[in-house]
């Protein structure tokens, strides 16, 4: 649970925000946030956790958190099954997932994906989502296509020619292959259909009792990504106190996971949601007959906490 | 005395029932963590109507079976040639234990990239962890025959394949039986993390797809799948003990 | 006997390791030591000794479970007679019952199931143990177990019987009973008979020859040929050709 | 002798050493899919110099030994009770096998709500997967203990602690040190699979950071830490079993 | 004995149920059926009877070890005396050396491990086993394993003694040294004894009473008091008044 704070000014809320992945570059804002102190100047402090995104959002779900890092879809997939769940701020304006393919497959469009082999972890979560909805934007669909379930292979898959195509995330694994040399092709999801993608969500029970905390919480991050799309080199040098094993790895490629990161981050408006991208993103799964009905998306998202 | 621990099984089995509907009526957790018995049969019924269940039980049966038959095989025979010869179990052992200290998962690439995802890597996985415990009850099992009756056999001038499968296969039987149901429930867990890891049908396959979608009562109802098929394995090996155990006492101390 | 002997024992040794399973400077214990005989076709000989000189031991190297440490053990007819042995314990499989412990030699020479099981059905009879076919070996008294062990012994019909205190749980009247059966079973086929005892009545009444085994390490002290008149029936005991011979077999012990 | 078995192990392992490097440097595979075992070597030094991989071992090891404590001892006195007890056993028997179904993935919500996402959660899962082998072990073990030393030790009225301490024990010790065996062996498996489930430290924690940045050689070395981790428990047990278990014939035949 | 007698044993019946573990109409297997005897304190009794007549039945009975399916057996002086038992089989345990198995029942009640080791190896000395104390059981030889078992038996002193054929497989003169001992024992402390044995000579050597059990089921057949002059020398064997007892006990046991 957490600690409201006191009357005192010096206590901090204490806040157990998990990220659904391990520690890594990606996650430089929240780093940020936490060594330059914008979350403490908000009265928080956190502690991260790195535990499974779908466990986290059951955890929101039942208030035994109060908040979370999660992919847009995952927030209307639990709402659907009753999650009292909030996307409070968008993190990632592009939907960071890509398809990627050797050169030599001559994929440029996501038409020339029809009757191509595809590789991704498995059908479900954001690498499933993200093809499927590449595939609709160019009026394909999965039957057009062979799905190949290969668990969270697709790097391996696609050097050893497994696979002609693989759903990957776009920020890391294009990185790391062109670092070992392959010559890709990437269709960047987000170049071809705007859907709602990673951000903070909490639940409506926290909303209705400590909506300042919430608020606070926002502006922290809101203000960290700011800092960290204007100053790369300093987000990389804070994120070794957090990432185990940075300072080891591969330099260049970490700080290009990184670069290309940002990119998929820079909004006119940090942590705005578009009601479109959710409006998208509803239709994919319906599509896709992960939802059986629509929802009321009001619910699913909010930009009144932005500051 | 038969139906009466049948009885007690059963009303041990309805006690459970009652107290996870308590659990999901009074508890704090909300349905999606904990459905309750009721949800969770409609869905089972649901998914046995459109045939979902049937058709990824039997995956993950298929897996089973194959990776449970493997594995056992491989085990005895190896584990048999081991418990025959110090001088094997010094060159294999390391190799043994340590292939049973991978976490699957970690190694699941390599796996990937050699056998495919498909059914094979399942197979593999389930038979490497059914392994194991075959293995060790194998060797625990021969070298626990009595010296008195291989003397016996030596009087005969006994063949081999008759010192085998007149004495040792028989003496050996209580404790590689109970390899076997170690195994047998292994075997479960075995085919379904091949699954969790990355598979588009089987059980393993059903948790995550219910997982995804925040169905947490399919969740449930594969996870029930599961314990109904490790038990029947279960139940099968403990038939076989009957069958062929029956020399044993089985006086209640 | 004027035959060739079928079974020549020369400079026979059997050490033991000691416990800590080294061979130690003191040479582990010795069982056995230089002991030498032959043993001719068709003989009932018999071994006597104090507990702990060897005998069983020695059954063993003849039956060749036990590699002896120095010296030979050969049979001259062929390389490896046909051996039934019965063991000091009853030594019985516990998950076969009665009848199948009885067939098993007969498994293993590969006959058939009927006949086999016919084969073994008379022994039963012979042991006296009617009705106790299908029993397991735990339900089976000590004696019973004796028997079957002995039934197991004799039903496929070897060249060489090994008996190692056959007759030990057995009461007067059934061990009488067993020994006029093992004197027929040898008259009337070609056997021969290494039997253990510690009764020197039963080695008097059965044997063509005993001899004495000593104390640790064990060699044999006395060779005594028993020439009493066959078949030996229970009164021969009270004759003096008999007292003679337990005289000296008691002494030779002593 | 004990040095020719001895130089064999060592022999046997310089040879699956050697296959590694001959595959890794002929092989098609590129180095951040298999490394060579001097790329491995170089990043164990590493590790070892920063402080890092004995941090996480120690981590890990931590979590192992109290799940493979907890695990054995609940495993222990439980089997003890089933071996003693046919009614028990119906009566249990559903819960232990189904127990052993669930993949432990798929509840760990469940368990991170119930125990929080710390170590306890690890330590639990490894206990789960401790305990199974070792109780079908320890009934096996305890089920075989003679009758007739039962009997002995009724003669004497025997205490029930004396019969525990002097009869069934050391009777069932081989067939229990089997199971130990077993359990040492996946307890290192159990613990890995935690981390690699959620957790901020430990090998599998080390292997999952390895993987996201594709420094394959950290995730070979944290694998052989783990067989290292695996071969020493399981040495361990074997030590017991030479200590104990001296009067055990060790022909070999 | 005009003493209160010390065990009274009233229509004791044991059946063993069948095979198929149910009990069949035929009732099972009546091993024992409405025995009753009594015996008085210092009183050395032996039992005589074919095999299978349910010696070993009577005697685990009497222990305790096994629930009779009818009828009483009582110990009036104490709710139930310390035993001593030896078993048909040596049923050592193979985890413990030879001393230790000896010291068990010592350590069951209680005793300092030095005392006990102390008094172990007197045993292990008085059963002629010395230089063995250290060695598992699997090493010992068959006579030298039921000396074990002998030797435990005696150790902790006990008020009752029940010897299940305790000297089958030992030889003669180790045999005639054991009757020695055990004599010796039963006579400086007050102790009760009842022992099984397939050996006539044996029971009148030692016994003060004799029953005789039928074959199946086991009934007393006859109740023989031996009215021998005690302490029994060898040489009792040739008087008349032992061929005349020795004859009756043939007859009944035929
Ligand atoms: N496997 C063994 N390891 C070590 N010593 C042994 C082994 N078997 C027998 N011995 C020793 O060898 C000696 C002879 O044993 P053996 O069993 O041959 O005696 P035996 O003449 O048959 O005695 P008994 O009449 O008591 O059966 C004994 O001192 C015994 O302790
Ligand atoms: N556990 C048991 N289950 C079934 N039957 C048994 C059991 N124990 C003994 N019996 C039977 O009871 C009868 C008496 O056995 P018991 O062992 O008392 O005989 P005994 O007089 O000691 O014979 P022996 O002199 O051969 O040792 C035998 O027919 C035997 O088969
Ligand atoms: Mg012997
Ligand atoms: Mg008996």
């Amino acid at each position: 649970g957490i600690f409201a704070a006191g009357g005192e000014e010096s206590e901090l809320t204490r806040v157990k925000l998990p990220l659904g992945y391990i520690p890594n570059v990606q996650f430089a804002p929240l780093y940020v946030a936490v060594e330059k102190g914008f979350l403490s100047d908000a009265g928080i402090e956190v502690e991260f956790d790195y535990s499974f995104e779908t466990d986290a959002m059951a955890l929101v779900g039942a208030d035994e958190l109060q908040f979370a890092v999660v992919s847009g879809e995952q927030v209307l997939l639990a709402r659907a099954q009753g999650l009292p769940v909030v996307y409070v701020a968008a993190w990632y304006q592009q939907y960071p997932v890509a398809v990627v393919s050797k050169v030599g497959q001559g994929i440029e469009t996501p038409a020339d994906l029809k009757g191509k082999k595809i590789g991704l972890p498995g059908l479900f979560g954001a690498n499933y989502i993200g093809l499927d909805a590449l595939l609709f934007s160019a009026g394909l669909g999965e039957s057009d296509v062979t799905l190949d379930s290969i668990g969270f292979t697709q790097v391996e898959s696609l050097a050893a020619d497994r696979d002609q195509a693989v759903s990957v995330y776009a920020a890391n694994e294009p990185v790391q292959l062109r670092a070992q040399g392959y010559e890709l092709n990437e269709l960047l999801v987000a170049d071809h259909v705007q859907l709602a993608s990673n951000g903070l969500i909490t639940n409506e029970k926290t909303i209705v009792e400590d909506p300042d905390l919430v608020k606070r919480m926002v502006a922290a991050l809101v203000r960290a990504l700011e800092y960290s799309i204007a100053n790369p080199d300093e987000a990389y040098e804070l994120s070794k106190l957090h990432v185990e094993n940075l300072a080891e790895a591969d330099e260049t490629v970490q700080r290009e996971v990184l670069a290309r990161s940002i990119e998929l981050w820079k909004a006119d408006r940090l942590g705005y949601s578009d009601a479109r991208a959710w409006g998208n993103m509803q239709d994919t799964l319906v599509k896709m007959g992960l939802l059986s009905k629509p929802l009321d998306l009001s619910k699913a998202f909010t930009n009144e906490f932005l500051p | 005395m038969k139906n009466k621990t049948s009885l007690l099984g059963l009303s041990s089995i309805l006690l459970g029932l009652l107290a996870w509907d308590l659990l999901a009526r009074f508890g704090s957790l909300p349905a999606f963590i904990l459905p309750s018995p009721v949800d969770v049969w409609v869905r089972f019924l649901k998914a046995v109507t459109d045939g979902s269940l049937f058709f990824h039980a039997g995956v993950t049966l298929l897996e089973i079976v194959m990776g449970l038959g493997v594995g056992t095989l491989l085990a005895t025979v190896l584990g048999y040639l081991v418990a025959r010869s110090r001088t094997l179990e010094r060159a294999l052992s390391p190799y043994l234990v340590a292939s049973q200290a991978v976490p699957l998962v970690a190694i699941a690439p390599l796996l990937v990239i050699w056998f495919g995802p498909g059914m094979f890597s399942k197979v593999f996985i389930c038979s490497l962890i059914v392994f194991f415990p075959v293995l060790v009850n194998t060797i625990v099992g021969v070298r626990a025959v009595p010296a008195a009756l291989h003397d016996l056999m030596r009087s005969y001038h006994a063949a081999r394949r008759d010192i085998l499968f007149k004495l040792e296969v028989p003496s050996a039987l209580p404790i590689f039986l109970g390899g076997l149901r170690i195994g047998a429930t292994l075997s479960v867990i075995g085919a379904v993390v091949g699954e969790l890891v990355g598979a588009d049908s089987g059980l393993g396959f059903l948790i995550n797809v219910g997982r995804g979608q925040y169905d947490t009562a399919l969740v449930f109802v594969a996870l029930f799948t599961l314990m109904a098929l490790a038990l029947s394995l279960y139940g099968l090996v403990i038939l076989v003990e009957r069958r062929f155990l029956a020399w044993q006492e089985s006086v209640e101390r | 006997m004027p035959t060739k002997p079928i079974l020549t024992v020369k400079d026979l040794s059997v050490v033991f390791p000691d416990n800590n399973g080294a061979s130690s400077p003191k040479g582990g214990l010795h069982a056995l030591e230089y002991i030498s005989f032959e043993v001719c076709p068709r003989e009932f000989v018999c071994f006597l000794g104090p507990s702990g000189s060897g005998k069983t031991t020695l059954l063993r190297a003849l039956a060749r479970i036990l590699k002896p440490t120095s010296g030979k053990v050969n049979f001259i007819q062929r390389q490896q007679p046909k051996i039934g042995m019965v063991f000091q314990q009853p030594n019985l499989m516990p998950w076969r019952t009665v009848l199948d412990n009885i067939k098993l030699p007969l498994e293993l020479e590969g006959m058939g199931d009927v006949k086999a099981r016919a084969k073994a059905q008379e022994m039963v009879e012979l042991v006296g143990l009617k009705g106790f076919e299908d029993n397991w070996p735990r339900d089976l008294s000590g004696g019973m177990a004796q028997r079957v062990g002995l039934a197991r012994a004799l039903v496929h019909d070897p060249d060489l019987l090994l008996l190692d205190e056959p007759f030990a749980s057995l009461d007067a009247m059934t061990r009488e009973r067993m020994w006029t059966e093992l004197s027929r079973i040898w008259q009337a086929k070609q056997k021969t008979v290494i039997m253990v005892t510690h009764s020197i009545n039963e080695s008097l009444f059965l044997a063509d020859r005993v001899l004495v085994l000593t104390q640790r390490p064990g060699k044999v002290k006395l060779d005594l040929k028993v020439d009493l008149p066959r078949p030996r029936k229970d009164d021969i005991r009270y004759t003096p050709a008999f007292g003679k011979l337990a005289l000296k077999l008691r002494k030779a012990i002593e």
